[in-house]
C-alpha cells in the first residue's frame, strides 16, 4: 500500500515538475517549489516505513519545519523590490 | 538490466556537464555559481552512489544490530561536510559578484570586461 | 481481528491520501490561473497530507515515530496555509489580479 | 522497486537542471534550484544516506534559496546578454558529456557488494564503531573520531568562507549607513506588516531551535550532527529575521555574538585535538580524555560536533547578515 502512496507522490512530482518548468508567472513557480517541499515530506515519511527505518521521519519532520521559509523569502524579495521601486521613483520625481 | 545498473552514474556524467555548460557557456556571474552548485551536487550524487549497497541499508545500527548489511559509512562522510562547506563558498563567490557589481555596475562578463580596457 | 481492521483502515486512508495528492498535481497542472492552480495545490497539502500520515501512523503503531507523525502533520497544517498566504501575497503585489473570467495569465516579471 | 523510484526521481533531477541553466529569469533559476535541491535529498533518502539528505535539506530548504535571492536583490534578477559562442560551448560539453559517459561503463555496476569502494577501509570503520566507539551512527564516528583530521579541515573552510564573505561585504559599512540613513527603517521591518507569517513564523523559531538541539545531540543515535543542527539553528534565526527584521533579530542575537559563535566552535575542536596530545595521545585522540577510553571517544564526539554546530551556526548567520545589511543600503 505504501507504494500506491509513494506513486503517487511521485506522479504528483513529475506534474509540479512540469507547471514549474511551464511557469507562465514566477509565481507558478514558488506554487510548485512549495508543492514540491510537501510531497517531498510525505515521500520521505513513505519511504522511512518502506526501508523499515522510522529514524528516517526526522528528515520528514525538517522539511515540515523549515520548507516554508523559501516561500516567505520570496514574499520578502518582492516587497523590498516593491519598496525600492517606490523609492526609486519619489526620487526620479523629486529630481 | 546490466546496462540499467549504470543509469545513476550517467545522470551524474549528464548533470556535471549541465553544470559544467553553465559555468563556461554563460556570461552572467551569478549564472555561473548556480552553474557551479549544479556541478557540485553532481559530484555528491556520484560519491554517494558509489557508497550504495544492494540490499543494505543506512549505517546505523538500529537496537544493537550490527551484523546487518550496511551501506558504506565513508562517502556519506565526506559528502556531509561538502554539503555545507558548499553552500559557504557559493555564498562566499555571491559575495565577490555583489562586490563586482558595485564597482562595475554590471554583472554580466563581456560588460565587465569591457570597462576594464578603458 | 484488531491488527486485520487496522491495516484495511489504514490501507483505505493511504489510498484515499495518494487519491488526493494525485488530484491535487492534476489540478495544479490544469487549472486556467495562478490563484485556480493555488487553490488545487493545497489539497495535496491538507486533505492529501492528512490522510497519508493519518495511514501511516495506523500501521505505526503507539511508538515514537507516530509522535513524530503527529508533529510533521501539525507542522505541516501550519506552515502550509502561511506559505500560501505569502505566495497570493506577493502575486497580489505584483499585480496579478484573482480574475475568474480570465483564463490566461500575464508573462514572467510582471 | 525503490530502484524505479530512484530513476524516476533522477530522471526528473535531469529536467530540473536543463530548466535552470535554459531559463533566462535568474530568479526562476533559483526556484527551479530549491526544486533541484528537494529531489536531490530525496535521492539520497533512497541511497541510503539520511545524513546526508538531512544535510540537504537543513542547508537547501531555506538557506541556499535566502542568499541567492539575497544576492538578487543586490544584483539583477535577469541574464541580459544572450549566450554566445553557444554552439561552440555546446560542442565542448557534449563531446566532454561522451567521455564522461564512455567512461562510465568501467564502473562496478549500481549497488554491487563487490565493488571495489566497499573493500578497503568502510568494512573496518563498521566493524571497529561498536568495540572502539560504540555509538549506533556509524557516520557520525567516522565523522567525528576515525576521520576527525578531515572534519577539523573542512570547519575551517567554512570557517575561513565566513570571514572571507565579512571582507568582502562589511567594507565601508558605517560610511554608507550615512549616506543613506532613511533607507535603513523602511525596508529593515521584513514582514512585521504581515499578521500570518508573523505570528506563525514567531510559533515556530523555537520549535526549529528545538529540533536542530535534537538533531545536534541525538546524531550520535540517528541521522544528524553538528552540521546539520548548525544550519537548522541558522535557518530559524532567518525565519526569525525575515518576519521580525533584521534590527531585532540583531539585538537578540548581537552580531559580536555570531562572530564569538563562529571562533569559539573552531577553537573548542582544536582545543579537544590539544587535550589529547596533553594527556599523553594523539592530536585528536579521544581515547584519552576519560579513564574508559570508549566514555573519553563519547566525550570527545560530543565536544567536537558541539564546535561544528556552533561554528557552522555563527558562519551562516553572519553571512546572512552581511548579505542582508548589504541590501539596506
Amino acid at each position: 500500500m505504501y507504494y500506491v502512496v509513494a506513486f503517487a507522490t511521485l506522479v504528483t512530482m513529475g506534474l509540479a515538475l512540469i507547471r514549474a518548468v511551464l511557469g507562465p508567472t514566477v509565481y507558478d513557480r514558488v506554487l510548485s517549489v512549495n508543492m514540491f517541499g510537501t510531497k517531498t515530506v510525505l515521500l520521505m515519511s513513505v519511504i522511512a516505513f518502506l526501508a523499515g527505518r522510522p529514524d528516517f521521519l526526522d528528515l520528514a519532520l525538517a522539511y515540515a519545519l523549515i520548507n516554508f521559509i523559501g516561500v516567505l523569502a520570496v514574499l520578502e524579495f518582492f516587497k523590498s523590490r516593491a519598496a525600492r521601486r517606490a523609492q526609486e521613483a519619489a526620487e526620479d520625481d523629486a529630481a | 538490466m546490466e546496462l540499467l545498473g549504470l543509469y545513476h552514474y550517467w545522470v551524474f556524467a549528464v548533470l556535471l556537464m549541465i553544470g559544467f555548460y553553465a559555468v563556461v557557456a554563460k556570461v552572467n556571474l551569478v549564472k555561473k555559481l548556480i552553474g557551479l552548485s549544479l556541478f557540485q551536487s553532481a559530484v555528491f550524487l556520484l560519491y554517494i552512489t558509489m557508497g550504495k549497497v544492494t540490499g543494505g541499508t543506512a549505517p546505523i545500527f538500529q537496537d544493537g544490530n550490527v551484523d546487518a548489511l550496511f551501506s558504506n559509512p565513508l562517502p556519506q562522510v565526506l559528502i556531509l561536510t561538502a554539503i555545507v562547506v558548499g553552500i559557504s563558498t557559493t555564498a562566499l563567490g555571491l559575495g565577490i559578484v555583489v562586490r563586482i557589481k558595485e564597482e562595475y555596475g554590471s554583472i554580466e562578463e563581456h560588460e565587465i570586461q569591457e570597462r576594464d580596457r578603458r | 481481528m484488531m491488527q486485520t481492521v487496522l491495516d484495511i483502515l489504514s490501507w483505505i486512508l493511504l489510498t484515499a491520501g495518494g487519491a488526493f495528492v494525485l488530484v491535487g498535481g492534476i489540478g495544479a497542472l490544469r487549472m486556467p490561473n495562478l490563484y485556480t492552480r493555488m487553490h488545487a495545490a493545497s489539497v495535496t497539502d491538507t486533505m492529501g497530507a492528512v490522510l497519508v500520515l493519518a495511514g501511516v501512523m495506523l500501521q505505526a503503531g503507539l511508538s515514537l515515530a507516530t509522535i513524530k507523525l503527529a508533529a510533521i502533520l501539525l507542522f505541516l497544517l501550519i506552515t502550509s496555509p502561511t506559505a500560501s498566504y505569502a505566495l497570493a501575497s506577493a502575486a497580489m503585489i505584483a499585480g496579478i489580479k484573482p480574475d475568474a473570467g480570465r483564463a490566461a495569465d500575464l508573462e514572467d516579471d510582471a | 522497486m525503490t530502484l524505479v523510484f530512484s530513476f524516476f526521481l533522477l530522471t526528473l533531477l535531469v529536467i530540473t537542471a536543463v530548466a535552470v541553466v535554459r531559463t533566462r529569469n535568474l530568479f526562476v533559476a533559483v526556484m527551479l534550484l530549491g526544486i533541484f535541491s528537494l529531489l536531490i535529498a530525496a535521492n539520497f533518502l533512497l541511497l541510503d544516506a539520511a545524513d546526508v539528505a538531512l544535510t540537504e535539506a537543513a542547508v537547501g530548504a531555506g538557506i541556499s534559496t535566502v542568499l541567492f535571492l539575497g544576492a538578487l536583490a543586490l544584483t539583477s534578477e535577469r541574464e541580459r546578454t544572450a549566450t554566445p559562442h553557444r554552439w561552440l560551448s555546446l560542442a565542448v560539453v557534449v563531446s566532454a558529456t561522451l567521455v564522461v559517459l564512455y567512461a562510465t561503463f568501467d564502473k562496478p555496476s549500481f549497488g554491487d557488494p563487490e565493488a571495489p569502494v566497499h573493500q578497503h577501509v568502510a568494512p573496518w570503520y563498521l566493524e571497529k564503531t561498536p568495540e572502539a566507539i560504540d555509538v549506533p551512527n556509524v557516520v557520525t564516528a567516522v565523522l567525528a573520531s576515525f576521520r576527525g583530521y578531515d572534519t577539523l579541515g573542512e570547519v575551517f573552510v567554512v570557517f575561513t568562507a565566513g570571514i572571507g564573505v565579512l571582507f568582502l561585504l562589511s567594507a565601508q559599512h558605517g560610511h554608507a549607513a550615512q549616506r543613506r540613513p532613511d533607507a535603513k527603517d523602511e525596508s529593515d521591518i521584513g514582514l512585521r506588516d504581515d499578521l500570518i507569517p508573523r505570528v506563525v513564523g514567531r510559533l515556530l523559531v523555537p520549535f526549529i531551535v528545538l529540533f536542530g538541539l535534537y538533531v545536534q545531540f541525538h546524531g550520535d543515535y540517528g541521522p544528524g550532527g553538528g552540521f546539520q543542527a548548525g544550519a537548522l539553528i541558522a535557518a530559524a534565526f532567518i525565519l526569525f529575521a525575515l518576519v521580525e527584521g533584521e534590527e531585532r533579530t540583531l539585538e537578540a542575537l548581537p552580531f559580536n555574538t555570531l562572530l564569538a559563535l563562529m571562533v569559539s566552535g573552531a577553537l573548542l575542536y582544536g582545543l579537544v585535538g590539544l587535550a589529547g596530545v596533553f594527556l599523553g595521545g594523539n592530536f585528536l585522540d579521544y581515547s584519552v580524555l576519560a579513564e574508559d577510553p570508549v566514555a573519553g571517544q563519547h566525550l570527545g564526539i560530543l565536544l567536537i560536533e558541539a564546535g561544528v554546530g556552533l561554528t557552522v551556526t555563527g558562519v551562516l548567520l553572519v553571512i546572512f547578515h552581511a548579505f542582508a545589511a548589504r541590501d539596506r543600503f
